[in-house]
């Protein structure tokens, strides 16, 4: 009997006295300290940082009060290069935080440690236990990205295929595009009328992907205006653009077997500040009353400012653009518009050359890939699983 | 007649745009404005407020938003000075310190009122995490001075204001995710401080359901909101006009097509019945 | 030398922006802003060819006494005036902030800007007049989802409607928030993966040199 | 009305550039010829003092008196005399030279484009389509018709873009659909766009009657 009380009562005992030491440390005294303390390397970071995570003290006001007091209002992040201390101070956080980016003195990747101290209402302070060390290293490879990697090369991989096997000749179908085909009828329009034709490429610069398909599609209208001896006019807003575009126009009209019908003054430069470009190109259309319009490129707001011009001195318009937002403008503005894929596939079609046409059948398998992950996907999402949401979740 | 509507020089269609927007501006032309209950409870909530009570407006716009949320912040510190409330003003965007700077001081002129006294521009300070749930500690952790330099500690008013504790209510004027991104996030849930929000009309519809789970007090809606709120303080403004003048050309552009559709078939009917005979 | 070598740059530059992107190294970063700070150092150089054509097409104009010749002169008024000022107070202490090149920026510049801007107000009124007729099924649609995102826009729209229906007093803006939501959302979403598609096409064509229109013609 | 010149200068210029809505006129033509002169000036300027004094002058300047180091030199160096082959034009025989900066930039632009494309554009899209049927449970009815709505939209859409099919049969009613969510959804979009374009215009309307006039408040 006795000696079972002794088996009994040692445990009770002593769970006892830490009821009471406990109750009495969280009544007054101490607040309990952070748990759950780590410092890791940021992963996927030029290694100039190092990531301190905690869980929250028990008496965190944010800690729902559990068994707390709910007095701790903030911690302090503290670091040193020995284990042993002196710790110094880095920051200051408020309560509930649980995690702190420390990218100060990281270079040249020395270790260090942390602990995380939580401070509460009057000032008392409880300090975890010290982690690491830690050092900020940098990756070669942004673990994050890995999907967009695969999804790059099998696009590519496509395209590639697609262009390899158009070089031994095989032929692609491809279908109609309006807007294409009102090409030949803007420009004999403007032919009959004796009236110049208008082309602006937008407001994108030379690195733009929508610019570098204008640049093709009006190498194109260039070799025709040139059989016709119709005056092209390009004003420009990009500086670069512009030394560009004389480049294209020049070798368009020697293609043509006219390089003496290409003047330099018809491919000018305006400004580079988009309303005052928009005004100038206005003042353009109603002087000189071109027949046919071309928009084709990157188009910011000015896109329904010129299109309404164009339109009030009975233009024939074509537009093009990858600027989603502005494709509502053209399509009420304009007689014709290639909307967004269509400006990258006009640009390779009418190239006629058979490599290029290649890759837009390579663009087709590329959207029936598309098609097929979200097909699948929502099915297994409804089913719970999220392998195709997954993949495509970007990385940060 | 109807073949003229067909073709109508556009430049009636201008005249038609610029009169109807230059007439409500000029004659403060007033719509029946219905106010809904979002605002209605913001109004109800400074309302019910007694003198000395603290209210906190965050100024988190940039120029872009100025002409739908500026008319909202004047009629909002119209009501709070008017009701001899003192005000807090910051901002969790940078680009709205002085805005709200300007535009506070402008309001407060208005009234017989003193700056540290009845009203403390506080101005900006980075990391909005960090800003506001400092603020629900001790608001001269983070702004140790105010806007123009002052140390906080300086003004009479804020003697007694600590943290969230003292404020009554937080209107969170909004062009971009502050509201649903911040200030209930931290604000609401971390210290259960009672919000309300004024926002663009872009954005208005995201906030819907705060406002039903309760997050939100109230919620004002673009320029529609500064106008009701205009009429429950009963000082119309420019959230009147502007959204007369937005009325009239949003129903004008309907009008305008729905004659030019009217002409259009009648115009092809009678082309058809001619082909006929 | 004359098209072989911009070739394998174009090549060069394009596989490392590429690889760029998947590296997140000290090296790989400042590599990537120091390749973009050259889009400042290069830019200027073709700024004065651009300019060049400009001078050359209003100088020519004022010579020849062409039609509206008088405003070319307006051009280079404010091109000297705006550029000495703001170059000269630029190497002053107080930099290009304040003082009189803002002034003309403010007064001259800004107002001009936003009136230009503002014209939109009047060209989307008489785009939607002319443009928008029930001619056929799509540019019905087109029509009908235009009025009704208006209507529900218009501030006055839920008044009306509760006028003239006792259900649902928010139905216009309800209606129009459905639409901007739903079929707006899904079309933008194919046009911008539509878009990206061509535009990754485009791009290896470039890198790989199929495409090189930009070069122009000749050896 | 306003005492001050430069807010009767700004108005001066507004009633200008708003006369071109009647017809072309000697004032809209004289504030256009002013808006494009002012607007290279402004150009010049920062190219100057933002461009070419901060990330040309000043590199090289440093590395010259030790500031910098000498790598500094040679590294600015790349890119001023890849500039300077734009003045290759006005050599005729050496003309050819200024393929080489169109290239790199062309190169840069593309390579830049890859992947980001690919992540901005295809990967968030297709999560964001496919995210609401993994949480289909919790949706409510009209939200669940809304993600199959979508779901149709863009397959119908994305099939409109399909180039190499002929747009026919089964195609062709898809793609047909497609351009129907096209065009409800320009639609909605330039119904949407009213009222931030008369926003524009109240506030020029506003400076006008009030900064300027002073008519109202």
């Amino acid at each position: 009997m006795i000696q079972r009380f002794r088996d009994v009562g040692l445990p009770i005992g002593l769970a006892l006295c830490w009821i009471i030491l406990f109750s009495a440390s969280t009544a007054w005294g101490q607040p309990a300290p952070p748990t759950h303390v780590e410092a890791v390397d940021t992963p996927n970071d030029t290694g100039n940082s190092i990531t301190v995570r905690w869980q929250i003290s028990p008496d965190d006001k944010a800690g729902a009060g559990v068994d707390g007091k709910m007095n701790v209002v903030g911690y302090h992040i503290l670091r040193s290069d020995d284990p042993a201390g002196p710790f110094q101070l880095l920051q200051e956080v408020a309560g509930g935080i649980t995690e702190f980016r420390d990218d100060d003195g990281m270079a040249g990747s020395p270790a260090y440690y942390y602990r995380v101290r939580a401070v509460d209402g009057a000032g008392e302070t409880a300090d975890s236990e010290t982690v690491g060390p830690v050092k900020a290293t940098s990756e070669w490879f942004h673990t994050g990205k890995v999907y967009i990697l695969i999804a790059v090369l099998l696009y590519s991989a496509i395209l590639v295929y697609c262009i390899y096997h158009a070089r031994r000749g095989r032929e692609f179908f491809v279908r109609r595009i309006a807007g294409l085909e009102a090409v030949d009828e803007a420009i004999g329009r403007a032919t009959e009328m004796g009236r110049p034709i208008l082309y602006t490429l937008g407001l994108g610069g030379i690195s733009n992907i929508a610019t570098i398909a204008s640049l093709n599609i009006l190498g194109e209208v260039a070799k025709r205006t040139a059989e016709y001896e119709t005056p092209l006019r390009v004003p420009c807003y990009d500086p670069i653009v512009m030394n560009v575009v004389r480049e294209v126009v020049r070798s368009s009209y020697s293609d043509a077997g006219r390089p003496d019908a290409y003047s330099e003054d018809n491919v000018f430069f305006i400004t580079d500040s988009q309303f005052a470009y928009a005004a100038a190109v206005d003042g353009i259309m109603i002087r000189e009353k071109p027949a046919a319009i071309f928009y084709q490129g990157h188009f910011y707001a000015e896109s329904l400012i010129l299109a309404e011009t164009g339109n009030s001195v009975g233009a024939i318009q074509i537009a093009g653009t990858d600027s989603d937002a502005q494709l509502p403008f053209f399509i009420t503005a304009c007689d014709y518009t290639l909307i967004g894929e269509e400006l990258f596939a006009a640009s390779a079609y009418l190239s006629r050359e058979p490599l290029i046409m290649g890759s837009l059948k390579g663009q087709d398998y590329g959207k029936a890939l598309v098609l097929a992950a979200l097909l699948v996907g929502t099915v297994l999402e409804i089913f719970g699983v999220h392998w195709v949401s997954t993949f495509f979740q970007a990385a940060s | 007649m109807i073949e003229k509507l067909m073709s109508l020089d556009r430049r009636y269609v201008f005249a038609l745009v610029g009169l109807a927007v230059i007439i409500p501006t000029l004659l403060m032309i007033r719509f029946p404005i219905y106010v809904s209950q979002p605002t209605q409870n913001i109004y109800d909530f400074i309302e019910g407020l007694s003198e000395g009570e603290v209210v906190m407006i965050a100024f988190d716009y940039g120029p872009s938003s100025l002409a739908e949320l500026n008319p909202m912040a004047i009629a909002v510190l119209r009501h709070c000075f008017r009701k001899r409330l003192r005000v807090i003003g910051m901002t969790l965007w940078p680009v709205g310190a002085t805005l709200g700077d300007t535009l506070m001081r402008e309001v407060a002129h208005e009234f017989d009122t003193t700056e540290g006294e009845d009203y403390v521009y506080l101005g900006y300070r980075p990391g909005v995490t960090n800003v506001l749930l400092q603020m629900g500690e001790d608001i001269s952790a983070v702004f140790a001075e105010d806007y123009s330099g002052t140390p906080i500690s300086e003004h009479p008013m804020m003697a007694d204001v600590k943290n969230y504790n003292d404020i009554a209510l937080v209107v969170d004027l909004a062009a971009g995710a502050s509201v649903e991104g911040a200030w209930i996030p931290y604000t609401y849930t971390g210290y259960k401080q009672k919000i309300a929000a004024g926002v663009t009309g872009v954005i208005v519809s995201q906030l819907y359901p705060y406002l039903q789970t309760g997050q939100l007090v109230g919620l004002m809606p673009g320029l529609l909101g500064a106008a009701e709120y205009e009429k429950l303080i009963e000082q119309p403004g420019k959230g009147t006009a502007g959204m007369s003048a937005q009325s009239i050309v949003h129903l004008l552009v309907i009008v305008l097509v729905i004659v030019g559709n009217v002409a259009y078939f009648t115009t092809r009917r009678r082309e058809q019945n001619a082909e006929v005979y | 030398m004359r098209r072989q070598v911009p070739l394998v740059l174009c090549f060069l530059f394009g596989i490392t922006m590429t690889i760029q992107y998947y590296v997140p190294s000290r090296f790989s970063e400042d590599l990537k802003s120091e390749v973009l700070n050259w889009g400042l150092i290069i830019g200027p150089f073709a700024l004065v060819l651009a300019i060049a054509t400009l001078v050359r097409l209003h100088y020519t104009r004022i010579q020849r006494r062409s039609e509206n010749w008088p405003y070319s002169i307006v051009v280079f008024v404010g091109l000297i005036v705006m550029a000495v000022v703001g170059t000269v107070q630029g190497f002053t202490s107080q930099g290009i902030s304040g003082g009189p090149f803002e002034w003309i920026f403010n007064n001259i510049q800004v107002p001009m800007d936003a009136t230009m801007f503002a014209l939109l107000a009047f060209f989307i009124a008489s785009a939607a007049y002319r443009a928008f007729r029930a001619r056929t099924l799509e540019a019905t649609l087109l029509l009908v989802a235009a009025l009704l995102v208006m209507f529900g826009n218009a501030p006055i729209g839920d008044l009306i409607w509760q006028k003239i229906s006792p259900v649902r007093p928010n139905l216009p803006s309800e209606v129009r928030q459905w639409i901007l939501d739903n079929p707006n959302l899904s079309s933008r979403r194919a046009i911008i993966m539509g878009i990206s598609l061509g535009a990754i096409s485009q791009s290896l064509r470039i890198i790989l040199g199929i495409e090189r229109s930009y070069l122009g013609g000749g050896e | 009305m306003s005492t001050d010149i430069g807010v009767w200068i700004a108005a001066f210029l507004t009633l200008c550039i708003f006369s071109f809505l009647y017809k072309d006129n000697p004032f809209y033509k004289f504030a256009e010829h002013l808006f494009v002169g002012v607007s290279v000036g402004y150009g010049i300027v920062l190219t100057i003092h933002q461009g070419i004094i901060p990330f040309a002058w000043q590199p090289l300047k440093n590395s010259i008196t030790g500031e910098a180091p000498l790598w500094r030199f040679f590294v600015t160096l790349i890119p001023v005399g890849v500039g300077f082959l734009f003045f290759s034009r006005l050599m005729p025989r050496y003309s050819w030279l200024i393929r080489y900066p169109i290239a790199i930039l062309i190169g840069m632009g593309a390579g830049f484009a890859i992947p980001r494309a690919m992540e901005t554009s295809i990967f968030e899209q297709m999560n964001g389509t496919l995210r609401p049927f993994g949480v289909i449970n919790s949706l409510s009815a009209g939200e669940i018709i809304g993600a199959v709505l979508m779901l149709i939209g863009v397959v119908c859409t994305l099939t409109y873009f399909f180039f190499s099919v002929e747009h026919k049969g089964i195609v062709g009613g898809i793609s047909k659909l497609g351009i129907i969510f096209l065009m409800i959804g320009f639609g909605s979009a330039f119904g949407n766009t009213v009222m931030g374009r008369v926003s524009l215009l109240i506030q020029r309307v506003d400076f006008l009657l009030g900064d300027w006039l002073g008519i109202v408040g």
